[in-house]
């Protein structure tokens, strides 16, 4: 029973995940986004919780604990200060309109089922059905991050990419190994903490979080 | 030895004293041709002699090259007469070199008379020089083509040889290849003479002058030398062109008959072509300087026709 | 080792040591640059006198080998010396042992202005790596002292590099010859792998393994990346420009030696690494040498740079050198190695013969810029009264160069005539025309080269000085006239009597080619192919003495008029006779312009303000007659423009925008997922 | 021990930078971390070229011929940094930016740790998290002066860094997930992994090796990849640029190498060579077209990165002992060559406060010292004998010849000789010429410049000669590359 | 070519011979004397420069006669040449402008010695009709030593004629030859 439904609620979860991403797009103010990412994330914890109980490790009820402390609450924070001390900006439109950008998603979907494929088929574990889709997650993560304008969007495009290798793992081998997971986990903070920092400074020297007026780099 | 130095002897005296001759011969028939009685052909001897009692003026601006060429002008058109087989096919001092050796000792004087040209610093000098080096440099490439028809046909460069086997060879005229090099190499002997078409040695405007521009400011002695140079120089070209074109009369041993023979011989050929100079002279026109590629162009094509043509009948 | 082994190798350590000191000294006395200036070129030239005996020593049959396996890995660091090597060495000792002393005394103009410690230093390190890259048996050893012969000569070149045309020349130069070290490189490491070996001894040996498109591709590389180094026509661009830019000294030995490197490896090519070539392989480097020839004498007659002159007349014996080196090639593809001897050592001869007369020429432009302080032509004149000692050291160059009798240079280029003439031996019509054409050629060259050293001659040194500077040009020091006499003492005695040196080069050409030349040499003459051809130059120039002594005395006994009066030139009774009515240098090209206007494409603009009252009063008229390179406009410059454009717009790749450049990432992750899946 | 140390030095010297407040102390406390770490370094190398695995916490940290290689490059190279760094940071910033100049010091030792942890460690997910970690210590040193520029460099630096390590990370979790049901968890060593190499599923590891590639490729800097370099290193402050492209490339390089080393047991070599040399070329065209014309001498040499970088990868491409010899040869001269040219690029920033080449001009007059070496370092760069980079291209393009297709190598070598003259073109410009009137005559920080005599012996040694102890060390880390003298 | 070969072979000589014939005696009288004693100091060959000072080319049409083939100077082993430096004789005609002054008396420097100076025309001789315009300087004879004076308006090439053998007669004496002087003997 345990085993039948264990892998139904993973492919569920992982759409979920899955979904969060796609309504990233179509959003378009900066707090229901941060919010959308704390959902996907809180999703992606609920998943390697189950996970956790289906396979009995600590270490990934661990993981599972500090994922939705980091994700859920830290993050979802600090980037929720970060959308308060910017303030209203106009929002500029992505370079894709939605319509088209659906489009090009359900192509990534595909293309990302085509690539994983493989991975899928000689993977033995039960979670293994729904890799191409936490790939597509990381392409959607992605395709977020060029079409969209705003350094603010990129960077939660960046961590949905981030949650979709996540669950990748999760999905292939059951997470890595505990300390490379701290270690991720780590990274991801410090990234993200510095990129605050950056979108602050951004707005000091440029009036805006556009990233397109960055681009005095040429050449 | 002693038949040797008599030969060379000999070949001195008619290169050196037979130019100023030939000058005048070419001269007289002009004249005549002109309708005119013109001077006797001994005018020449008579020219050089007067130069020779004269003061020499020479520009303040020159330096010693320009009294130093006509020395070596002499000198390189002597040498040439010790080389050149007029006589007979054993020309004692032919092992100083081959026909190359001789256009290089023609080329030698050109270039110092260029020097000397350039040296007194007037424009017509300048001009001169400039234009006896261009049509000095485009002769070349058909002497010298010329000259592979020929080392073509008698698989030899010595001139001795290209005689002698011309000598022994009765069909030669009938040689389309032979006919062609010789109408090319006639063609540059005009050119590096300065004959007509390409240059009027009778021309009186500094504008349409090549050779006589160079020496316009050479006088007395100097003067003298320059115009006996050119005349040796007509005379060994003329020479050259007889005995290697047509070898009839020139001695295959040295006997003091043939010698003798070879001598009227080489009076009547050089005397026909100068003749035959002289007739052209009168019926063409000189071209206008930046024609004379054309001519030139033109005596290279034949040059080069001639050694296709010895390419095929081999 | 044996003791003729023990003197070859005394002998390089003894020029390495000198160059060695040399450099270390100039660079150790930097802060004294009249010290440097003497240790530097001192070192040089103990080091130069040490190459020279090795030439000697080698060309008389001595070897040499060395090898230090740990210098240099993959092969090691190693030196071989054979007849050519040894030829070589000798031709570069030749044109440094007068560049040396010239330098002493050159470069004190420079103390000061340059820096000495690198002058010196330089100077020395192009020496050696000259002699090195001639002696090198191995790949690496070779590239290796190509390139630092390379560097030392760009950094010697730079020494004015406050002008920006020293700066192109130099960027130009060093471009070039590195993109013919990159085809080296190439062509080196496919006949390494294709052989199995980087001992460039063995190749020849080995060479019969390779395939057909390995020979080729080979020789096609090694043509180019030697062509580029010896300036052939049409990747000689840099030559003219690099040469005159460089101090005279190293001028004549860039001119006089370095481009030699080049025929020395296309020789390398020629007759030894790669066996006994295909027809087409002397075809073509005949072709090329022949057009480099009329090309390279033709850019020198309309240039009114003396040293740029001098640079394109390299192009020229470049040309007429490598004419040697393609018949060679030629005669050896149809078996007729005995005139493949033959016009090999015409080939090595004129090396030889333009390795002295070459720096002279350059020494004395080099005196002449000294004392007036231009190279262009147009301002000087009138120099043989104020320097002429220099002058007559610069005619006898002049001479030579234009092959006359009796200089060196004629000597070679007559048996250069004689190999090509020989050429009807060969039984295949094409390859006959094809030589009646290097033939034409030739004989072109040598009749513009005349031409071309006329007007070198007669503008620079004969008639009025056209400028101030040249009005007070003064005589150079006497190390300078020393070394310049030296070289055309050179030139007249290797014109004079060249037979002991020819037999020497036919056993050097009988090594590459199996077979002695087909040529005899009785002691005062040479006698090509059984009496085809005789030249006996001592006799000539005996001859030609004794006749230029007759004619005076003859003179004089005939009692000619010995009056001598000095006037003023004869200018149609003109008031003024100034240097403004002299024949200018541009006048003196302007036949050749027209005639080959083809090739110059030169550009006509005249100018005449007229007076604003009226039309019949001329104010000023500027006339600029320029003719254009070919090659830089049809070849260079379209293919510089093509790159510089389609980098400029491919720039835009990196256009700024952090989206794109995630883009290039997915797309490039994409493309390699599909590839792997 | 030792192993432990060479982590834990840079470590504590970055927590006591933060601690302790003069200035000396500050100064003192970096060089001493920087000629220590060079010292445990070179003992850790030392130890393993006498033959030792060195292994620590717990097979977490593992040294082996590659790494001891690379740990020499970091250390050697962040001394000399460090060095030039005391004299750089101390003309830029005065005594009232202490902060600033506080937080250079500290990451400088972050930067440093992470890089040497990334090469030390055993655990390919803690390789990961020390790469990533070079990024974030060194975002804040790109934007160090706080300019639009630099911002803008960092902001990119950040992104598309994160974004391809991202990607290197689900290549890790590929390669894991491969070997986990052969080896079990501790498939995340490499060791491990390369041990279960032959018996993974090829088509994943595959499919692994492209995330690897492309994620890895980011951070060393390959087309198309490469973008955000000249941003980054031509905006970061001299020593660390010099740290950055001389080094940190090198540290994304040998991820590559590390995983190279399993794909071609697993796959077959005949898999990576194409796609190493094709991106490698892809390379080498990209930075040819910058360098035809370059307009800033900074971001010139960062182009000239990812130009050998692409060399590199021609070399481990090409394969075979020579190539990947030449590939090591030329990630150690060029983290020599490069560093040190980014050095005195430093040293003529200050002086004419541009970075535009053609506002810099007479510098041999200007300080003659500068340009002597910037003249050396540049021949260097672009493979001129007697220096190093001559040597090892002249290995790669040999095993090109031996092994690949020929017309790579003529491709190759082609570009290479369009960069030299783009390159050689620029360089002439800033040298010659008279300098612009406001920047007085005479070198800034000479004695700064002294450590990097021992780049130029290094090079010229490299480049002359071949000691054995060099060739017994490079043997050690071809044998962990799998390639041996045939 | 052929068409002018066979004009030229159907063409006598027109060149007045030698032989007496009664108008051109005295040309012939002439010749032969110009002939001894050209010979005498120029070893029958003298080379004339002309120098235009200032005429009207009245005299040079004369002396170009003289070129012609009735005249055929050339016969008598003179010739005009085209530098004073090949020159033996200066042939000048016109009054001396002031223009032509200075170039008259450099040519005349420039010629080697011996030389002879012909005035030729009555300008030469004392400026004819132009006497006293401001742009003359004066007869040749003011600017250089003049051998022999040739008057007329222009003189005959008879008369030229006659004047260069009364130089070569009489050189370094000054003599005037006139139209009316009739035949020297």
């Amino acid at each position: 029973m345990v085993a039948e439904l264990f892998p139904k609620l993973v492919t569920l979860l992982s759409f979920t995940v899955l979904g969060a991403a796609f309504l990233l797009i179509v959003r378009r103010d900066l707090a229901g986004q941060v919010r959308l990412f704390a959902v996907q994330s809180l999703t992606l914890a609920v998943l390697a919780a189950v996970i956790a109980a289906f396979t009995r490790s600590i270490e990934l009820a661990g993981v599972a604990a500090a994922l939705a402390l980091l994700k859920v609450v830290v993050i979802p924070r600090v980037l929720t200060r970060a959308v308060a001390k910017i303030g209203l900006q106009p929002a500029a439109l992505p370079y894709l309109g939605t319509p088209a950008t659906l489009v090009v998603c359900g192509g990534l979907v595909t293309i990302a089922f085509y690539v994983m494929a493989p991975v899928a088929a000689s993977n033995p574990l039960p979670t293994a059905e729904a890799i191409p889709i936490a790939f597509a997650g990381v392409l959607i993560g992605f395709f977020v991050m060029i079409n969209r304008r705003r350094a603010l969007t990129q960077i939660l495009g960046f961590l949905m990419l981030e949650n979709s290798i996540f669950l990748l793992a999760l999905l292939a081998t059951y997470g890595v190994p505990f300390i490379v997971e701290m270690g991720v986990f780590l990274d991801v903070l410090v990234a993200v903490l510095i990129m605050e920092v950056f979108i602050y400074r951004i707005k000091e020297n440029f009036d805006s979080i556009e990233v397109d007026r960055l681009g005095r780099l040429k050449g | 030895m002693i038949t040797k130095i008599a030969i060379e002897t000999i070949q001195l005296l008619i290169v050196g004293l037979g130019a100023p001759l030939l000058v005048g011969l070419v001269r007289r028939v002009k004249a005549r041709l002109q309708g005119r009685r013109g001077a006797g052909v001994l005018q020449p001897y008579a020219d050089l002699r007067k130069l020779l009692a004269k003061e020499a003026v020479v520009s303040e601006t020159t330096s010693w090259i320009f009294r130093f060429t006509p020395y070596l002008l002499v000198a390189t058109m002597l040498l040439s007469a010790l080389l050149v087989p007029l006589l007979t096919t054993r020309t004692p001092l032919g092992f100083l070199g081959n026909i190359i050796v001789l256009m290089y000792l023609f080329l030698l004087g050109t270039f110092f008379l260029a020097l000397a040209g350039l040296d007194a610093g007037s424009a017509f000098g300048g001009m001169g020089s400039s234009r006896e080096m261009a049509v000095a440099a485009l002769a070349e490439p058909t002497v010298m083509i010329a000259i592979f028809a020929m080392a073509l046909r008698v698989g030899n460069t010595e001139l001795d040889e290209i005689v002698r086997r011309g000598a022994t060879d009765s069909l030669l005229l009938l040689t389309p290849g032979h006919l062609l090099a010789f109408l090319a190499f006639f063609i540059v002997a005009l050119a590096e003479t300065g004959r007509l078409p390409v240059d009027n040695p009778a021309t009186h405007l500094e504008l349409t002058m090549i050779h006589e521009a160079m020496v316009l400011e050479y006088s007395g002695r100097y003067l003298m030398l320059i115009e006996w140079a050119a005349g040796m120089k007509l005379l060994i070209f003329l020479a050259l062109l007889s005995n290697l074109f047509f070898p009839w009369g020139v001695a295959l041993t040295v006997t003091p008959a043939a010698v003798a023979v070879a001598c009227v011989a080489l009076v009547l050929k050089v005397g026909a072509l100068a003749v035959g100079i002289a007739m052209l002279e009168t019926a063409v026109a000189k071209l206008r300087l930046f024609r004379l590629p054309a001519l030139l162009s033109g005596s290279f094509a034949l040059a080069l026709l001639a050694v296709v043509s010895f390419l095929f009948v081999k | 080792m044996t003791s003729s082994e023990t003197l070859t190798l005394n002998l390089l350590l003894l020029a390495l040591g000198g160059f060695g000191v040399g450099a270390a000294g100039a660079v150790l006395a930097a802060c004294r640059p009249g010290v440097s200036r003497w240790a530097g070129h001192v070192g040089a030239l103990v080091g130069a006198m040490a190459a020279f005996a090795l030439g000697v020593a080698g060309l008389a049959g001595g070897t040499l080998d060395v090898a230090i396996p740990a210098l240099l890995p993959v092969g090691g660091f190693s030196l071989g010396m054979d007849r050519l090597s040894a030829f070589f060495v000798l031709v570069i000792a030749t044109a440094a042992i007068p560049s040396a002393i010239y330098a002493i005394a050159y470069t004190r103009a420079y103390e000061g202005r340059s820096s000495l410690a690198g002058m010196g230093l330089g100077f020395n390190a192009f020496l050696a790596g000259m002699v090195l890259v001639a002696l090198a048996r191995n790949v690496l050893t070779f590239l290796v002292m190509w390139e630092a012969m390379s560097l030392a000569s760009y950094f010697l070149v730079m020494t004015e590099a406050e002008h920006r045309e020293t700066q192109y020349a130099g960027w130009l130069y060093l471009v070039t010859t590195h993109a013919g070290f990159a085809c080296l490189l190439i062509g080196f490491l496919l006949m390494a792998q294709g052989t199995g070996t980087m001992n460039l001894g063995e190749w020849r040996a080995a060479s019969a393994a390779l395939s057909d498109p390995v020979r080729h591709a080979v020789f096609v590389l090694l043509a180019l990346g030697f062509g580029a180094k010896a300036g052939v026509v049409p990747l000689h661009i840099w030559l003219p420009k690099a040469h005159p830019a460089a101090p005279s000294h190293v001028s004549a030995l860039m001119s006089g030696v370095m481009i030699k490197l080049g025929v020395y490896g296309l020789i390398r090519i020629g007759f030894d690494w790669l066996g006994v070539g295909v027809s087409w392989w002397g075809g073509a480097v005949l072709v090329v040498a022949a057009v480099s020839a009329v090309l390279g004498v033709l850019y020198a007659l309309v240039e009114q740079d003396l040293k740029c002159l001098l640079a394109y007349s390299s192009v020229e014996n470049i040309g007429i050198i490598l004419l040697g080196v393609g018949a060679g090639m030629l005669f050896q593809s149809y078996h007729l190695d005995a005139l493949a001897s033959l016009a090999l050592v015409a080939s090595l001869y004129h090396t030889l013969n333009h390795a002295v007369f070459k720096p002279l020429l350059f020494m004395g432009a080099g005196a002449v810029v000294h004392a007036t302080g231009t190279r262009n032509m147009e301002e000087m004149g009138g120099l043989i009264k104020r320097m002429p000692q220099t002058a007559a050291c610069f005619l006898v160059g002049s001479v030579a160069i234009a092959a006359l009798p009796p200089f060196n240079g004629f000597i070679s280029e007559w048996l250069m005539f004689q190999s090509l003439l020989l050429s009807f031996q060969i039984s295949a019509t094409g390859i006959n025309l094809l030589f009646a054409l290097s033939i034409a050629a030739l004989a072109l060259t040598s009749g513009l080269a005349a031409a071309c050293f006329v007007k070198a001659f007669g503008i620079t040194f004969l008639a009025l000085p056209r400028s101030e500077q040249a009005e007070r040009a003064h005589e150079a020091p006497w190390a300078m006239r020393g070394t310049m006499a030296m070289s055309a003492v050179a030139c007249l005695a290797l014109g004079m009597a060249p037979v002991g040196l020819l037999r020497l080069l036919t056993v050097t050409a009988a090594d590459l080619t199996g077979t002695d030349a087909d040529v005899r040499f009785n002691w005062n003459g040479i006698v090509a192919n059984d009496a085809f051809a005789v030249v006996s130059p001592l006799w000539i120039a005996v001859a030609l003495v004794s006749l230029l002594a007759l004619v005076p005395i003859v003179l004089r006994i005939i009692g000619a008029n010995g009056g001598r009066r000095a006037y003023e030139t004869w200018g149609c009774g003109r008031a003024l006779q100034t240097a403004r009515f002299e024949y200018t240098g541009t006048a003196f090209a302007n036949p050749f312009k027209r005639v080959f206007g083809l090739l110059y494409r030169p550009v006509k603009e005249l100018d005449i303000q007229f007076h604003p009252e009226s039309r019949l009063f001329v104010e000023t008229i500027a006339y600029r007659n320029e003719t254009r390179s070919i090659f830089e406009e049809v070849l260079y410059g379209p293919i510089s423009r093509l790159v510089q454009r389609g980098a400029q717009r491919a720039r835009i790749v990196q256009s700024g925008s952090v989206h794109l450049y995630l883009l290039y990432i997915f797309v490039a992750l994409v493309v390699l997922l599909a590839l792997a899946g | 021990m030792m192993l432990v140390a060479l982590l834990l030095m840079p470590l504590i010297a970055s927590a006591l930078i933060m601690l302790v407040r003069p200035r000396v102390w500050l100064e003192i406390i970096h060089a001493l971390a920087a000629l220590s770490g060079l010292a445990v370094g070179l003992m850790v190398a030392a130890r393993v070229w006498r033959g030792d695995v060195p292994v620590a916490v717990g097979g977490l940290l593992r040294v082996d011929g590659l790494s001891a290689l690379m740990v020499v490059v970091i250390t050697l190279l962040g001394a000399i940094a460090a060095l030039y760094g005391l004299g750089y940071i101390r003309v830029e910033y005065d005594d009232s930016h202490l902060p600033r100049v506080r937080g250079f010091f500290a990451l400088f030792h972050l930067f440093i740790f992470t890089m040497l942890l990334a090469v030390t460690t055993d655990n390919l997910g803690i390789m990961w998290v020390a790469i990533e970690g070079t990024t974030l210590a060194t975002a804040f040193l790109v934007n160090l002066h706080n300019t639009p520029r630099s911002l803008e460099a960092a902001y990119k630096y950040l992104i598309l860094s994160s974004v391809g390590i991202a990607l290197a990370f689900i290549g890790t979790v590929l390669f894991y997930y491969a070997g986990v049901s052969r080896a079990g968890e501790i498939a995340v060593n490499w060791t491990s992994l390369r041990a279960a190499a032959s018996t993974l599923n090829p088509q994943v590891v595959r499919l692994a090796f492209a995330f690897i590639l492309v994620g890895y490729g980011t951070k060393a800097g390959l087309a198309p990849m490469h973008t955000w370099l000249p941003d980054a290193h031509s905006e970061a402050p001299a020593p660390i640029s010099a740290l950055m492209s001389g080094v940190l490339l090198n540290v994304g390089l040998y991820a590559l190498m590390r995983f190279k080393v399993v794909v071609d047991i697993a796959v077959g070599a005949h898999f990576t060579g194409p796609w190493l040399l094709g991106i490698g070329l892809l390379s080498l065209t990209v930075a040819a077209v910058f360098l035809v014309v370059p307009r800033n001498y900074k971001r010139m040499l960062a182009y000239s990165s990812v130009e050998h970088i692409g060399v590199i990868c021609m070399g481990l491409g090409f394969g075979g002992y020579w190539g990947v010899l030449g590939a090591l040869l030329h990630v150690v001269n060029h983290a020599l060559s490069k560093s040190l040219l980014f050095i005195l690029s430093g040293n003529i920033l200050l002086k004419y406060q541009t970075t535009d080449i053609l506002r810099v001009r007479g510098l041999w007059r200007a300080s003659p010292l500068t340009a002597g070496a910037f003249t050396a370092g540049t021949l260097a760069l672009l493979g001129v004998p007697p220096f190093g980079l001559f040597m090892s291209e002249f290995l790669i393009f040999r095993a090109g010849v031996e092994s690949g297709p020929v017309w790579v190598v003529i491709l190759g070598v082609a570009l290479l000789a369009v960069v030299f003259a783009g390159m050689l073109g620029s360089v002439n410009r800033m040298l010659y010429g008279t300098p612009p009137e406001k920047v007085e005559h005479g070198d800034v920080l000479s004695w700064s410049l002294a450590p990097l005599v021992v780049n130029f012996a290094l090079l010229l040694v490299l480049g002359l000669t071949f000691p054995d102890a060099v060739a017994d060390a490079l043997d050690q880390a071809l044998r962990v590359l799998g390639v041996s003298r045939a | 070519m052929r068409a002018l070969l066979r004009k030229i072979w159907t063409t006598p000589v027109v060149a007045e011979p030698l032989a007496p014939a009664d108008d051109d005696r005295q040309i012939e009288a002439m010749a032969r004397q110009v002939d001894a004693r050209a010979q005498r100091l120029f070893g029958r060959s003298l080379h004339i420069r002309e120098v235009d000072a200032g005429s009207c080319n009245g005299c040079e049409l004369e002396i170009g006669a003289l070129n012609n083939p009735y005249y055929d100077l050339e016969r008598f082993g003179m010739h005009f040449v085209a530098s004073p430096r090949h020159a033996d004789c200066l042939l000048v005609t016109g009054p001396v402008t002031r223009n032509m002054a200075d170039p008259l008396k450099r040519t005349y420097d420039a010629t080697p010695d011996p030389k002879i100076v012909v005035a030729v025309g009555d300008c030469a001789r004392d400026c004819g009709i132009f006497a006293g315009g401001y742009g003359v300087v004066g007869p040749v004879s003011a600017i250089v030593p003049v051998d022999v004076v040739v008057g007329g308006c222009p003189p005959t090439p008879q008369l030229i004629l006659a004047g260069i053998l009364a130089a070569l007669d009489r050189r370094g004496t000054f003599q005037r030859i006139h139209p009316t002087d009739g035949p020297i003997a």
